[in-house]
C-alpha cells in the first residue's frame, strides 16, 4: 500500500474531521452543524433514516458539494472548499448509491480508469505506446489485476459492465475505487438491493479491504445488522443533524436513535 | 549453478530430473499459471532456482529427509514446487484433496504424521485449524495466498513467498549452502519413497500408497516414449493434485518429458483456461467428457434451425467416417470430402471452442466410457484413447496404442507391465511403477499382493479374443448374480443408462434379487433445458425429478437400454424391470459419491433402503427422508415421496442368458 | 444473409458501372454533362441541362452527329456539390473511345476544383459566363475557356449601362452603387472589377454580402433602404435572386434600379416574386429567351420526336444558354476535326479546336443562332472570345431586351486579368505559354 | 468459424493489450494492409480491375480515406468522449486554410508584431495547419464544460458558421485572391512531388494508417479511458480525479488535429482548389453520419461508416446506368436519396450501434461457432 | 431621430423575422417535447407540405376552380399528405426504434429527411413554385415621426399573427384535449404514460402529425416569402439557434427564442456587420445562442438539468 501524497498518518489518528458543517440547497437544510471524525484504519458507518443527509455528507467529504459553513480537515489540512478531483488526488475514493460505472467500458477498463491519477505519461507517449508508456500501462494493469483477483472478478474482466448483474457491478465499482489506492474509501450503500448471499460477500470484501489494504472506510448502509457487524464506530444523522456517535453497541442503545428509527417506521 | 552430481548419471529422482531439465530445456517453459489475467510463465531454469531456494527455506524451517509434508490445495505452481522442494530435501510430500472436508483432512494428516503442511490459502488453513487438536504433530503451515491472513496468529504460519525469499537470501549469503543442497539432491535414492498418495477408496478409510521415485520415473518414461511426448507438449493441470492421475500425467511425465504444465486460474475458469492454453496432451475422465458433450448438444439446441441441421448432418458424417479416417482405414473419396467440409464447418471450430484444437494425445480412464460418447470425440478427429490403471500401479496398467482403439477395451498391457487374470476373473498386474506399499499398513499391503508379487486390482476383466486387449467389466466384488443365476454387472447397466444426457447417475440393483431395478438421477442442466423448451414448469429439483413427463422420458431411455441388453445373450436376463427417479442429486458431501465422483453403491443402498424395498415389493411409491449436508456444512433433512415405475421387458430372442 | 446479398448486389452493380458499359463504338464522340436536377439550385440547373442535352440530340437527329461522328453524352448529377462534381468528373472523364471532349460544370466551386485537375487529364473546361475571370488568359490557363463573358465583363457592362441610363460616364461621379452578392467566390468575383471601375468613374461602391443560401436578406435590404444607393447590382444564384427582388420590393427600392448578373436573370429568378419583379433588369450573356432559327430545328427534329428534355422551359433564358454552351463545345470539336480528321476527338484535340474556334456571324447564322450571339473567336491568349453583353428587363411576363451590345472596357479589365493570372501562375509555379509560338 | 483461438494464450500484459489480441485478426489486418499498400498499387500499375482505373482511386478511394480520417477525428470527440459536434467542417477548413498559409508563407502585418514565416515544406505545413485546428478546437471546446448533449452539438455550429464566414471574409487566408478561392501548392514531400493518382492515394493511405494507429493507441490508453469515463458518467469520472477540463479539451484538441489533417488532405490532395463551401455544414453532417452509422466509439467503425455514407450513394447512382435502365439522372439521384435514407433507417433499426457493432456481433458469432451464443 | 428610426425599423423587422423562424422551430419543439426526438426532418417536412400545397393549388386553379375553393382543398390535401408521412414515419422508422437513445433517433430522422426530400421532389418536382397567399409588400408606419417611416413587411406581420394563433391553438390543444394531455403525460414520463394505457405509437403519430401541420403552416408563410423550392429546407438551420435559446422543450421558448435571434442577428448585421465585413447574421445567431447557453446550459425556457449522483 503506497501512501498517497500528504503527511503520513498513523493508525488511530484522526484522518478526517468534520467540524460544524452545514449545507443547504436553496433554503432546504440538508446538513446542519454536524461534527464528527474518522480515524485512520477504522470502518466508520454513517446511518440514519431516509433524508437524514447521509449522501450529502459523503458528497461534502469528497468535494462534490461545498458546505456553506464548517471546516473539513483531511490529513491535518483544513479545507472549506475543494474540487472533486482534488479530493481524489488527496486519496478519497468512493462508490455510489446507484451504481455509477462507466457503462460503455469493460470491467477491466473501468478499474483501469481508477488508475488515472497514478499514471504520469503524457499524451504524446500514450499515442506512440512504446517504451515508458507501454511499461506504465503494463505496470498499472498489473496493479489492477491484483484488485480483480482480490475481488474475484476474473471471469468478467472483459465483459462490458452494462451486461453485468447488479451485485457484480457493485463489486466492479468497489474495484474501481480501490484502484485509486485511497486512504479514505467512501461507500454509499454498498449493499443496497443485494440478496443475503451478495451482502455477505460484500461484507467480506469490505472487511478484507480494510484488513488487507488498511484502508479507512466510511460507509452508509441501511441494513443495521451489517452496520453493527462491520463498523468500528457509527455516527447517526437525522434530518441533517447528528443525534448519536459511538460504537455500534452504544448507538444501538441510544434513545434518540431508537426514536428516530421508530419515527420513520410510523 | 553448479550441479554437483554427475549429469550423465541416470536421473532416478524427481529433483534430479528437475536439474536435468534445467540443463536441457533451461529456457523452455516448465510451468504456466493463469494469474492476474495472464499466463505467468516459469522456465525450467527459473523453476530450479525457485525450488532450490524454497527447499533451503523449508530446510531452515526444519524439514528433514524422510519426514512428510502435506500439500493441500488446488493446482498451483507453488504447491507443485512444494512437492519438488520437499523431494529435493528427501522429504515425502503427501498431497491432499483440496475439497476434502475437515475430517478426511485430519485423518490423512494424522495418519501421514506430517509436521509441515504447504497449503493454498486461508480456506485450507481454517480447515486445518479446526481440527488442529487432532494433529498434535503439525508444527507449521506454509501458505501461498496471503489474503485474509493478516490477523492470524503466525506462530504456526509462514508465507511461501517469505520462505522462498529466506531461502534465496540464505543461498546468496552462503555458497556452501548451495553445495549442501546439491549434495542433498545427489543423496536422494531412487528407491526412497517419493510421494504418498492417499486413495479415495470407494469403501472405508483411505490408504496411503507409497511410491518410489525410481519406479515412478521408470513408468513415466515408458509412457512418455509410448505416446512420444516431448518438451514441446503442453498439459493443463486441472485434475486434483492429490489424485494419482495428476501426479502421474502432469507432474511425473512433465518432469520426464520436460513439457510444460499449465495451471488454471481457478476451478471455475478451467474451461476457458483450457481453451486459452490449448493443451497438446489431455486427460479427462468419462464423466467430464459426458458433461462436455451434453453442454455442446444443449447449446446447439439454441442455434438457428439451419445451423442446427448443418451441425447434426456433419456430426452424422463424422460418426460415419471420422473414426475410420482417424484410424487410417480406407474411406471413399466422397466421404473424405464431406468430412473435409465438416472439419471446416463443424469439427475444427467445435474443437476450438472446446479447447481441443491442439490436442495430440488424449486419454480417458477411471470408469467405462459409453461407446457413443467415446466415438463422438474420436469421430471429430480427437485422438482419445483409453487406459486402465490405479494408484497402486502409479496409474498405468494398460493403454491403447494409436490406431488400436476400441471403446469396450482398455488396450493391451503397457510396456514392461505384466498382467494375469485370476481364476475368479480378477485382473492382477506387475508393473515398473508399482507401489512400495501402503503407508504404515503392512497388512493391507499384503492383502492386495499375491505371493509372487502381483497386485490385485479388484476389477473383473478378461482379454478380448479378437484384439488381445483387456476388457474390464466391473469391480470384481460388485459383479453379482440374479436369483435365477443371470450375471449382473451393475456398472455395465448403469453406464448404458448414463450415456443418455438426461441421466446423470444411475444405481442398479439386482444381486441376489429376482430382477434388476435402477435408481436414476436426472441431469439438471439437460432436463432443465428440455423442460424450458417444452414448457414444463417446475419449482425445484425435486419437483422436476418427479414430473410425470420426466418419468415418461426416463421410461423411453430404459426401454432402449433393455433392448440393447436383450441383444446380448449374456445380459438379456438382466433387463430393468422397475425404476425410480431420485428426488435429490447424489452428492459427495453426503458421502454418496467418492471425491472422484464414483457412486458408493453400498452406502447408497443403506441410505435409501426404503426405496429399494419399494422397488422390490411392488408398491408404486415410497416415502424417503434423508439427512443432507448443505454447502456451508449445515445439515438438514430432506423428505419426499418417490414414484416407482414399471417396465415391460423386451422379448428375448434365443436362449435365456443363464450363467455360462 | 439478406444484408450480405444486398451489399454484394450493390457492389457488383457498382463494379460493372465502374468498368463502363462495353457499348463504346469507335465512331462516337463522348461528351459528359455535369448537371444538377435536384437540390437547392435545381430550378436553375434543370433548364440549362435541358438546353445542353437538346442541342446534342438535335445534332444527332438532324446531322447524324458532328461530321458523321455521333455524339454520345451522359449526365451526372452533382447537386451543385463540389465533391460530387469531382466524383462525376472522374467517373466520366475516361468514357467513350477518346475520353471526355470537354466539361461544363455550371458551378464555380466545381470549376475551381476541376481547374486543378484538367491539365493533368488534358481535357478542356468550358465555363461559359462563370468561373475565374482571369482564366481568360489562355497562356496561364490553357485548358479553361471562359467563353462569351466573365464576371468582370458583366460588371463592366453593368456600369456602362448605368452610365448610359444616367446619361454619361461623368454622371456616375458621386453616385452610390451597391452590390448585393452571394457570399462565395462566385459572388465575390465582380468586386475587383467594380472597385476598379469605381476608382475610374468616381462612384461610391459598396459590397453587401448575403450568406448562402440567401433565404433571409432583411437586414441587407434595410441597409439599402437607409443607404439609398442609386443602383443595386445583384450577384445571386438560386433562391437568393427571387428573395432579393422581393425584399427590394418590400423596402420599396425601385426594381428598375436593380441590375442582376446573367445568372440572376432567368425565369426562375423572377417568377416567385410575381408582380414585384416587374421592371427588374438583368444582364444577358449576349442572349435572352425566345425562339430563334435553331428552335425551329429543335421543334422539328427533337421536340416533335418526343426526344426533348425540355418541357415548359423550352426557349427560356437558361435553356437557350444551354443550347449555346453545347453549340460552342460542338463547334470546337468540329474545328478540331478540320485539323485532325472526322473521327472522335481527344480532349487535347478539342482544346486545339477551342483555341482555333472562330464563330463568325455567318457561321452563327448558319447554325441558327443569329440574334443570340455575336461573333466569337478564341485564341491562344484569349479564352473568352467575346466581351460584349446586353441588358434585359422583366416586364412581368417575359424578358425584354432593352439595350444594344456593350463592349467591356479592356483598358480596365485587361490589367486585372493580367495581374491575377500572373499571381496564379506564380502560386502554382506555372510558366505561361508563349502564345506567339503557338500554331 | 475461422477463428481458432485455442492455444493463443498471453503470457505478458503487453501481448494481452495489443490492438488485435487474436491471431486471425492480426492476419486479416496484415492482409488488408498488404492489399492497400502493395496490392492496389500493383493492380493499378497493371491496370487490373477494379483498381486499374483512375476513377477508383481518385473518386472513391482517396475521398474514402480522407473522410475516414475525418471520421476518426470526430469519433474521438463524439464516440469516445461523448461530445456531440457539428463543427467538423470548420475544423477541417481550419486545417486546410492554415496549411495553405504555412505552405505559401505567412505574413502578419501587425506593425510591431510583424510576423513573417517563409513558405514551409508540405509536411510541416499540414501538421502546423492541423495544430492550428487543434488550438481552435480547444477554444471551441471550452463551452463543453458547461453545455451538454444536443445543446453542445448546436453550439458547435457556431464554430461551423463562424469559420465559414471567416474564410470567405478574411482575404488574408486566401492570399488576397480576388474570388476568395484558393489553389493548393505542389504536394512536395522531401523533394518528391506527389501527383499521380496512385501517389496521392498512397499519401492519403500513409496519413490514415499512421493516424488511425495513433488514435487507436490513444483511445485504449489512459487518456482514452478518461474520455470514455467522461462520456459514460462525467460526475463519477470527476469524483475519481479525472479532470473534465483536461479530458474534454484534450479530446477536442486531438479530434480537431486529426480533422485538420483530413481537411488539409481534402483540400490539397482531393480537391486541389477549393472554396469555403467545400467545408460547409453539409460536410459536418456527412462526417457525423459516418461516425454514427459506422459506430460511435470505434476506429474501425469510422472506416465502415465512411464507406457506407460516401461510397454507397456513388454506387447506387451508377446502378441504373450500368444495368442500362433508362431513367433520368434526376429520378436516379432522387431514388438514391430515398434509398440511402431508407438504408440508414433500416440499419439503425437492425443495429442502432452501427456497423462496428454489427461487425463485433458477427465476429463474436464466428468466434463461438458452431455455438449460437 | 433618423438613427432611432433606423434602429426601430431593424428591431421590428428582426422581431418579425424571428417569429417566422419560430414557426419552423415550433415543429422541432413539439416532437422533442413529446418523444425526445430531435427531428432533423422538420425542414424537409416544410418542403413537403409546401410542395403538396402549391402543386395541388396550381393544379386546381389550372382546372378552373375558384381560388378560395382551391386553397381549401389544397390545404386539406397537404394535411393529408402530412398525415400519411406522420403515419409512415411512426410505423416504419420510429416505431421499431422505440426505446433507443436520442442520438440514434436523431440519426434516424436524418434518414427520414433523405427520404422526404427525395420523395417530395420526385412526386412534386424540383422546380421553384410561386405561392401567393399573403401580401408581400410593406407598410410604412410613423412616417410623420421618422423620415421614410418604419418599414414593416406585411407578410411578416401575417406570419406573426399566424404564429400567435398557432401558439394559442397548441396551448389549447395541450390543455383542453384528451390527446393533448396524453402528449404532455408522455413528455413527462414514457413509462408512466404507457402504464396508464396511453399507446406510445398513437402518441408519436399524433405528435408527428401536429408537427406536420405546423410545417404546413410554416410552408404557407415561407412559401409565399421564398417560393416553394428545395432551399426552404435550409430554414431548419435558422431554427436551430432559436431552439437553443428557447430550450428544446418549450413552446413559448420557441417564440421568445425566435424574437431574440431575429432581433439579435438583424441588429448585429446592421450595426456590427459594417465594421467586420458583413454577412455575419448566420453565425451571429449561433454565437448568441452559445452565449445564452453559457449562462443557462438548458436554454432560457428549458427544464433545469439537475446533477445527481
Amino acid at each position: 500500500m503506497r501512501a498517497p501524497d500528504g503527511p503520513p498518518v498513523t493508525a488511530g489518528d484522526v484522518l478526517l474531521s468534520i467540524d460544524n458543517v452545514s449545507l443547504s440547497f436553496g433554503g432546504v437544510k440538508a446538513v446542519s452543524g454536524v461534527s464528527f471524525d474518522i480515524r485512520k484504519g477504522e470502518i466508520r458507518a454513517i446511518i440514519g433514516p431516509n433524508g437524514a443527509g447521509k449522501t450529502s455528507m459523503l458528497n461534502i467529504i469528497n468535494g462534490f458539494y461545498h458546505p456553506q459553513e464548517g471546516v473539513i480537515t483531511f490529513k491535518g489540512e483544513a479545507r472549506s472548499r475543494m474540487r472533486p478531483h482534488d479530493a481524489a488526488d488527496g486519496g478519497i475514493a468512493r462508490t455510489f448509491q446507484n451504481v455509477a460505472l462507466f457503462r460503455g467500458m469493460t470491467a477491466l477498463d473501468n478499474i483501469m480508469a481508477g488508475r488515472t491519477l497514478k499514471m504520469r505519461r503524457n499524451m504524446f507517449w500514450q499515442m506512440l505506446r512504446v517504451g515508458p508508456a507501454l511499461a506504465e500501462e503494463v505496470e498499472h494493469r498489473h496493479r489492477v489485476e491484483e484488485i480483480i483477483d482480490f475481488l474475484k472478478i476474473q471471469e468478467i474482466r472483459r465483459t462490458p459492465v452494462s451486461r453485468l448483474p447488479y451485485g457484480l457491478q457493485k463489486r466492479v465499482e468497489l474495484g474501481r475505487a480501490l484502484a485509486m489506492e485511497p486512504e479514505l474509501l467512501l461507500l454509499d450503500e454498498p449493499m443496497a438491493g443485494m440478496n443475503i448471499e451478495e451482502k455477505e460477500d460484500m461484507s467480506r470484501f469490505i472487511l478484507d479491504v480494510n484488513d488487507h489494504y488498511g484502508t479507512t472506510i466510511a460507509l452508509i448502509e441501511h441494513d443495521m445488522g451489517v452496520v453493527m457487524d462491520l463498523s468500528d464506530r457509527v455516527v447517526v444523522l437525522d434530518h441533517g443533524i447528528k443525534i448519536a456517535d459511538g460504537t455500534p453497541n452504544e448507538v444501538k442503545s441510544n434513545q434518540a436513535v431508537i426514536d428516530a428509527y421508530l419515527g420513520v417506521a410510523h | 549453478m553448479a550441479v554437483a552430481f554427475d549429469a550423465a548419471a541416470k536421473a532416478d529422482t524427481f529433483p534430479k530430473l528437475l536439474v536435468r531439465n534445467a540443463r536441457l530445456y533451461g529456457s523452455r517453459p516448465s510451468m504456466r499459471h493463469k494469474d492476474l489475467g495472464i499466463w505467468q510463465t516459469w522456465t525450467w531454469a527459473q523453476a530450479l532456482e525457485l525450488v532450490r531456494a524454497y527447499a533451503v527455506g523449508l530446510s531452515r524451517l526444519g524439514l528433514k529427509r524422510g519426514e512428510t509434508i502435506a500439500i493441500v490445495g488446488s493446482n498451483r505452481p507453488k504447491l507443485y514446487w512444494s512437492v519438488m522442494a520437499a523431494q529435493m530435501l528427501g522429504a515425502v510430500p503427501v498431497p491432499v484433496y483440496a475439497d476434502a472436508v475437515a475430517d478426511e483432512l485430519s485423518f490423512v494428516l494424522a495418519h501421514a504424521d506430517v509436521r509441515f503442511a504447504a497449503v493454498e490459502d486461508q480456506e485450507q488453513i481454517d480447515k486445518i485449524q479446526s481440527v488442529l487438536d487432532r494433529l498434535p504433530k503439525l508444527e507449521l503451515m506454509v501458505y501461498d495466498e496471503t489474503r485474509g491472513l493478516r490477523d492470524y496468529d503466525h506462530a504456526k504460519l509462514r508465507a511461501m513467498d517469505d520462505v522462498i525469499a529466506d531461502g534465496r537470501k540464505a543461498l546468496a549469503a552462503d555458497p556452501k549452502l548451495g553445495e549442501w543442497l546439491d549434495g542433498e539432491i545427489a543423496a536422494g535414492k531412487g528407491s526412497d519413497p517419493s510421494i504418498i498418495l492417499y486413495t479415495s477408496g470407494t469403501t472405508g478409510a483411505s490408504k496411503g500408497v507409497v511410491l518410489s521415485g525410481e519406479r515412478s520415473i521408470q513408468a513415466a518414461t515408458d509412457t512418455v516414449k509410448f505416446d512420444r511426448l516431448t518438451e514441446k507438449d503442453v498439459a493443463l493441470a486441472y485434475l486434483p493434485l492429490a489424485w494419482v492421475g495428476d501426479h502421474y500425467l502432469n507432474y511425473a511425465q512433465g518432469l520426464v518429458a520436460g513439457f510444460c504444465m499449465a495451471c488454471p486460474e481457478s476451478a471455475d475458469t478451467a474451461t476457458s483456461d483450457l481453451r486459452e492454453i490449448g493443451p497438446s496432451f489431455y486427460f479427462a475422465p468419462p464423466r467430464t467428457l459426458e458433461v462436455l458433450l451434453t453442454r455442446v448438444m444443449i447449446r446447439m439446441e439454441d442455434a438457428s434451425a439451419l445451423k442446427r441441421k448443418m451441425f447434426h448432418y456433419f456430426i452424422g458424417v463424422a460418426r460415419k467416417y471420422g473414426e475410420r479416417i482417424l484410424n487410417g482405414d480406407s474411406v471413399p473419396l466422397g466421404g473424405r470430402l464431406l468430412y473435409w467440409f465438416g472439419n471446416i464447418l463443424v469439427y475444427a471450430p467445435l474443437k476450438n471452442v472446446l479447447g481441443f484444437s491442439r490436442v495430440r494425445v488424449a486419454y480417458t480412464a477411471g470408469e467405462a466410457i459409453g461407446p457413443d460418447l467415446f466415438a463422438f470425440y474420436r469421430s471429430i478427429g480427437l485422438n482419445f484413447k483409453q487406459l486402465y490403471g490405479q494408484t497402486e500401479a502409479f496409474l498405468y496398467v494398460t493403454a491403447q496404442p494409436d490406431g488400436e482403439i476400441h471403446s469396450d477395451t482398455v488396450g493391451p498391457a503397457c510396456p514392461h507391465v505384466d498382467i494375469r487374470i485370476a481364476d475368479n476373473g480378477e485382473v492382477l498386474f506387475k508393473s515398473p511403477g508399482m507401489f512400495i506399499g501402503y503407508f504404515k499398513d503392512a497388512d493391507k499391503t499384503a492383502e492386495v499382493m499375491t505371493p509372487d508379487g502381483y497386485v490385485k486390482t479388484g476389477d473383473a476383466g478378461y482379454f478380448d479374443e479378437k484384439t488381445g486387449h483387456l476388457k474390464i467389466i466391473d469391480r470384481a466384488k460388485d459383479v453379482g448374480r440374479l436369483n435365477d443365476g443371470t450375471m449382473f454387472p451393475p456398472k455395465y447397466i448403469e453406464n448404458k443408462l448414463k450415456f443418455f444426457p438426461d441421466i446423470r447417475e444411475a444405481v442398479a440393483y439386482g444381486d441376489q434379487r429376482d430382477f434388476v431395478t435402477v435408481m436414476l438421477n436426472i441431469d439438471l442442466t439437460a432436463v432443465g433445458s428440455w423442460a424450458e423448451r417444452n414448457n414444463v414448469s417446475y419449482g425445484s429439483y425435486q419437483e422436476l425429478a418427479g414430473h410425470p413427463q420426466v418419468y415418461a422420458m426416463m421410461e423411453k431411455h430404459i426401454a432402449e437400454v433393455n433392448k440393447s441388453l436383450a441383444d446380448d445373450k449374456v445380459m438379456a436376463g438382466a433387463q430393468i424391470k422397475r425404476f425410480l427417479v431420485l428426488h435429490k442429486e447424489l452428492d459427495a458431501d453426503d458421502g454418496e459419491l467418492t471425491r472422484t465422483q464414483k457412486v458408493r453403491r453400498g452406502f447408497v443402498a443403506e441410505r435409501y433402503a426404503p426405496l429399494i424395498d419399494a422397488l422390490y415389493n411392488g408398491s408404486s411409491a415410497a416415502d424417503i427422508s434423508t439427512e443432507v449436508t448443505f454447502e456451508d456444512g449445515r445439515k438438514g433433512t430432506l423428505s419426499a415421496r418417490v414414484k416407482i415405475a414399471d417396465m415391460q421387458p423386451v422379448a428375448i430372442s434365443g436362449t435365456l442368458g443363464k450363467a455360462a | 444473409m439478406r444484408k450480405l446479398t444486398l451489399a454484394l448486389t450493390a457492389l457488383a452493380l457498382g463494379a460493372t458501372a465502374m468498368t463502363g458499359p462495353a457499348t463504346a463504338q469507335t465512331n462516337e464522340q463522348f461528351i459528359p454533362a455535369l448537371v444538377y436536377r435536384t437540390g437547392p439550385y435545381a430550378p436553375n440547373g434543370i433548364p440549362f441541362a435541358n438546353g445542353v442535352a437538346d442541342y446534342w440530340t438535335l445534332l444527332n437527329e438532324r446531322d447524324g452527329g458532328i461530321n458523321g461522328v455521333k455524339i454520345v453524352f451522359e449526365e451526372c448529377e452533382t447537386g451543385y456539390a463540389t465533391d460530387k462534381g469531382v466524383e462525376c468528373y472522374e467517373r466520366l472523364k475516361g468514357k467513350g473511345p477518346t475520353g471526355a471532349a470537354y466539361f461544363s460544370p455550371l458551378s464555380t466551386g466545381i470549376t475551381f476544383a476541376l481547374t486543378d485537375k484538367v491539365p493533368g487529364d488534358k481535357i478542356p473546361l468550358l465555363t461559359m459566363g462563370y468561373g475565374r475571370s482571369e482564366s481568360r488568359n489562355g497562356a496561364v490557363f490553357p485548358w479553361n475557356f471562359i467563353a462569351v463573358g466573365s464576371y468582370w465583363t458583366a460588371a463592366d457592362v453593368a456600369i456602362q449601362h448605368i452610365a448610359k441610363e444616367l446619361g454619361g460616364f461623368d454622371k456616375l461621379k458621386g453616385k452610390k452603387i451597391s452590390l448585393v452578392y452571394h457570399d462565395s467566390p462566385y459572388g465575390k468575383e465582380p468586386i475587383a472589377a467594380l472597385e476598379a471601375r469605381a476608382k475610374v468613374n468616381g462612384f461610391d461602391f459598396k459590397a453587401i454580402p448575403v450568406t448562402h443560401p440567401g433565404v433571409e436578406q432583411k437586414s441587407q435590404w434595410l441597409a439599402i433602404r437607409q443607404d439609398r444607393p442609386d443602383y443595386v447590382l445583384l450577384w445571386g444564384w438560386g433562391v437568393m435572386n427571387s428573395t432579393s427582388i422581393k425584399e427590394a420590393a418590400a423596402v420599396g427600392f425601385p426594381r428598375d434600379k436593380v441590375i442582376g448578373v446573367w445568372w440572376s436573370g432567368a425565369e426562375p429568378d423572377v417568377t416567385p416574386a410575381g408582380d414585384q419583379s416587374t421592371g427588374y433588369k438583368a444582364l444577358m450573356l449576349q442572349h435572352g429567351p425566345g425562339k430563334f432559327a435553331v428552335h425551329a430545328d429543335l421543334e422539328k427534329n427533337v421536340v416533335s420526336k418526343g426526344k426533348a428534355a425540355a418541357k415548359e422551359d423550352f426557349a427560356q433564358v437558361l435553356y437557350n444558354r444551354g443550347l449555346i454552351n453545347s453549340m460552342i463545345g460542338t463547334e470546337a470539336i468540329r474545328t478540331a476535326m478540320k485539323k485532325y480528321g472526322n473521327k472522335p476527338m481527344t480532349g487535347e484535340q478539342v482544346r486545339w479546336g477551342f483555341e482555333n474556334l472562330n464563330l463568325t456571324a455567318a457561321r452563327i447564322k448558319e447554325l441558327g443562332f443569329e440574334g443570340m450571339l455575336q461573333p466569337l473567336r478564341f485564341s491562344c491568349e484569349d479564352h473568352q472570345g467575346a466581351d460584349v453583353a446586353r441588358m434585359q428587363q422583366w416586364d412581368g411576363k417575359a424578358w425584354k431586351t432593352i439595350s444594344d451590345y456593350y463592349k467591356a472596357d479592356e483598358k480596365i479589365l485587361a490589367p486585372l486579368v493580367k495581374e491575377n493570372a500572373a499571381k496564379y501562375a506564380t502560386e502554382k509555379k506555372i510558366t505561361a505559354r508563349d502564345c506567339s509560338k503557338e500554331s | 468459424m475461422f477463428y481458432r483461438e485455442t492455444g493463443q494464450f498471453k503470457s505478458s500484459y503487453a501481448a494481452d493489450m495489443q490492438i488485435f489480441p487474436i491471431r486471425q485478426d492480426r492476419i486479416a489486418l496484415w492482409v488488408v494492409l498488404a492489399l492497400a499498400f502493395i496490392g492496389i498499387p500493383l493492380l493499378n500499375a497493371f491496370h487490373i480491375w477494379p483498381f486499374g482505373s483512375e476513377y477508383m482511386l481518385r473518386a472513391i478511394l482517396i475521398p474514402f480515406l480522407i473522410l475516414s480520417l475525418a471520421a476518426i477525428g470526430l469519433n474521438i470527440l463524439t464516440g469516445y468522449c461523448g461530445q456531440l459536434s457539428l463543427g467538423s467542417g470548420a475544423f477541417m477548413a481550419i486545417g486546410a486554410y492554415s496549411a495553405y498559409k504555412f505552405a505559401t508563407g505567412v505574413h502578419l502585418p501587425f506593425g510591431l508584431f510583424d510576423l513573417s514565416i517563409p513558405p514551409l515544406p508540405m509536411l510541416p505545413s499540414i501538421l502546423l495547419g492541423a495544430l492550428m485546428s487543434a488550438v481552435v478546437g480547444i477554444l471551441f471546446g471550452i463551452p463543453s464544460l458547461r453545455i451538454k448533449g444536443l445543446y453542445l452539438a448546436v453550439a458547435t455550429l457556431a464554430a461551423q458558421f463562424f469559420f465559414d464566414w471567416v474564410f470567405i471574409r478574411v482575404k488574408w487566408f486566401t492570399n488576397y485572391n480576388s474570388s476568395g478561392s484558393v489553389s493548393a501548392p505542389d504536394l512536395n514531400f522531401f523533394g518528391f512531388v506527389v501527383n499521380a493518382p496512385i501517389e496521392r492515394y498512397l499519401l492519403c493511405l500513409v496519413f490514415v494508417a499512421i493516424f488511425a494507429l495513433l488514435a487507436k493507441n490513444l483511445v485504449r490508453g489512459n487518456i482514452g479511458r478518461q474520455w470514455m469515463a467522461t462520456r459514460d458518467m462525467d460526475i463519477a469520472a470527476e469524483l475519481m480525479g479525472i479532470r473534465p477540463l483536461y479530458a474534454k479539451l484534450s479530446a477536442f484538441a486531438i479530434s480537431s488535429f486529426i480533422m485538420g489533417v483530413a481537411g488539409a488532405l481534402w483540400a490539397f490532395v482531393y480537391l486541389g482548389a477549393w472554396e469555403p463551401l467545400a467545408f460547409s455544414i453539409d460536410r459536418s453532417f456527412q462526417i457525423l453520419f459516418m461516425v454514427i452509422i459506422g459506430g460511435l466509439g470505434s476506429i474501425l467503425g469510422s472506416f465502415l461508416g465512411a464507406a457506407f455514407i460516401l461510397v454507397l450513394p456513388i454506387l447506387l447512382d451508377q446502378v441504373p446506368h450500368a444495368l442500362g435502365v433508362p431513367i433520368s439522372v434526376e429520378t436516379v439521384s432522387l431514388l438514391v436519396f430515398i434509398i440511402t435514407g431508407a438504408l440508414i433507417c433500416w440499419l439503425l433499426i437492425v443495429e442502432p450501434r452501427g456497423f462496428a457493432r454489427l461487425w463485433l456481433t458477427g465476429k463474436e458469432k464466428l468466434r463461438l461457432w458452431p455455438y449460437p451464443y | 431621430m433618423i438613427a432611432f428610426g433606423q434602429f426601430l425599423e431593424v428591431l421590428v423587422s428582426g422581431l418579425l423575422a424571428g417569429v417566422l423562424y419560430s414557426l419552423v422551430a415550433l415543429g422541432f419543439v413539439l416532437i422533442f417535447k413529446a418523444s425526445g426526438v430531435f427531428n432533423f426532418a422538420q425542414g424537409a417536412m416544410v418542403l413537403l407540405a409546401g410542395l403538396a400545397l402549391v402543386r395541388s393549388l396550381d393544379f386546381m386553379v389550372g382546372k378552373g376552380l375558384p381560388f378560395w375553393a382551391a386553397i381549401v382543398i389544397a390545404l386539406l390535401f397537404a394535411a393529408v399528405v402530412m398525415a400519411i408521412t406522420a403515419w409512415m414515419v411512426e410505423r416504419f422508422v420510429l416505431g421499431p426504434l422505440i426505446n433507443q437513445d436520442g442520438l440514434t433517433l436523431f440519426m434516424s430522422t436524418i434518414g427520414v429527411t433523405f427520404m422526404i426530400e427525395g420523395g417530395a421532389q420526385m412526386l412534386f418536382g424540383s422546380d421553384v413554385y410561386p405561392l401567393r397567399l399573403f401580401p408581400s409588400d410593406a407598410w410604412f408606419l410613423f412616417e410623420s415621426s421618422f423620415p421614410g417611416g418604419i418599414l414593416v413587411s406585411k407578410i411578416d406581420v401575417w406570419g406573426g399573427m399566424i404564429a400567435a394563433v398557432l401558439v394559442v391553438g397548441l396551448a389549447l390543444f395541450f390543455q383542453k384535449t384528451k390527446t393533448g394531455r396524453a402528449l404532455r403525460a408522455v413528455a413527462d414520463d414514457h413509462a408512466a404514460a404507457q402504464s396508464v394505457g396511453i399507446s406510445l405509437n398513437w402518441i408519436w403519430f399524433i405528435v408527428w402529425l401536429v408537427a406536420g401541420l405546423v410545417a404546413l403552416v410554416a410552408a404557407t408563410v415561407w412559401g409565399t416569402k421564398l417560393g416553394v423550392q428545395f432551399s426552404i429546407t435550409f430554414l431548419a438551420l435558422k431554427a436551430l439557434p432559436v431552439l437553443i435559446i428557447g430550450g428544446f422543450t418549450s413552446v413559448p421558448g420557441a417564440i421568445v427564442g425566435g424574437l431574440i435571434v431575429g432581433a439579435g442577428e438583424k441588429l448585429a448585421e446592421a450595426y456590427l456587420g459594417p465594421f467586420i465585413g458583413g454577412g455575419i447574421e448566420y453565425w451571429f445567431a449561433y454565437v448568441l445562442a452559445l452565449a445564452v447557453l453559457m449562462a443557462r446550459p438548458q436554454g432560457l425556457f428549458g427544464e433545469r438539468i439537475i446533477e445527481r449522483i
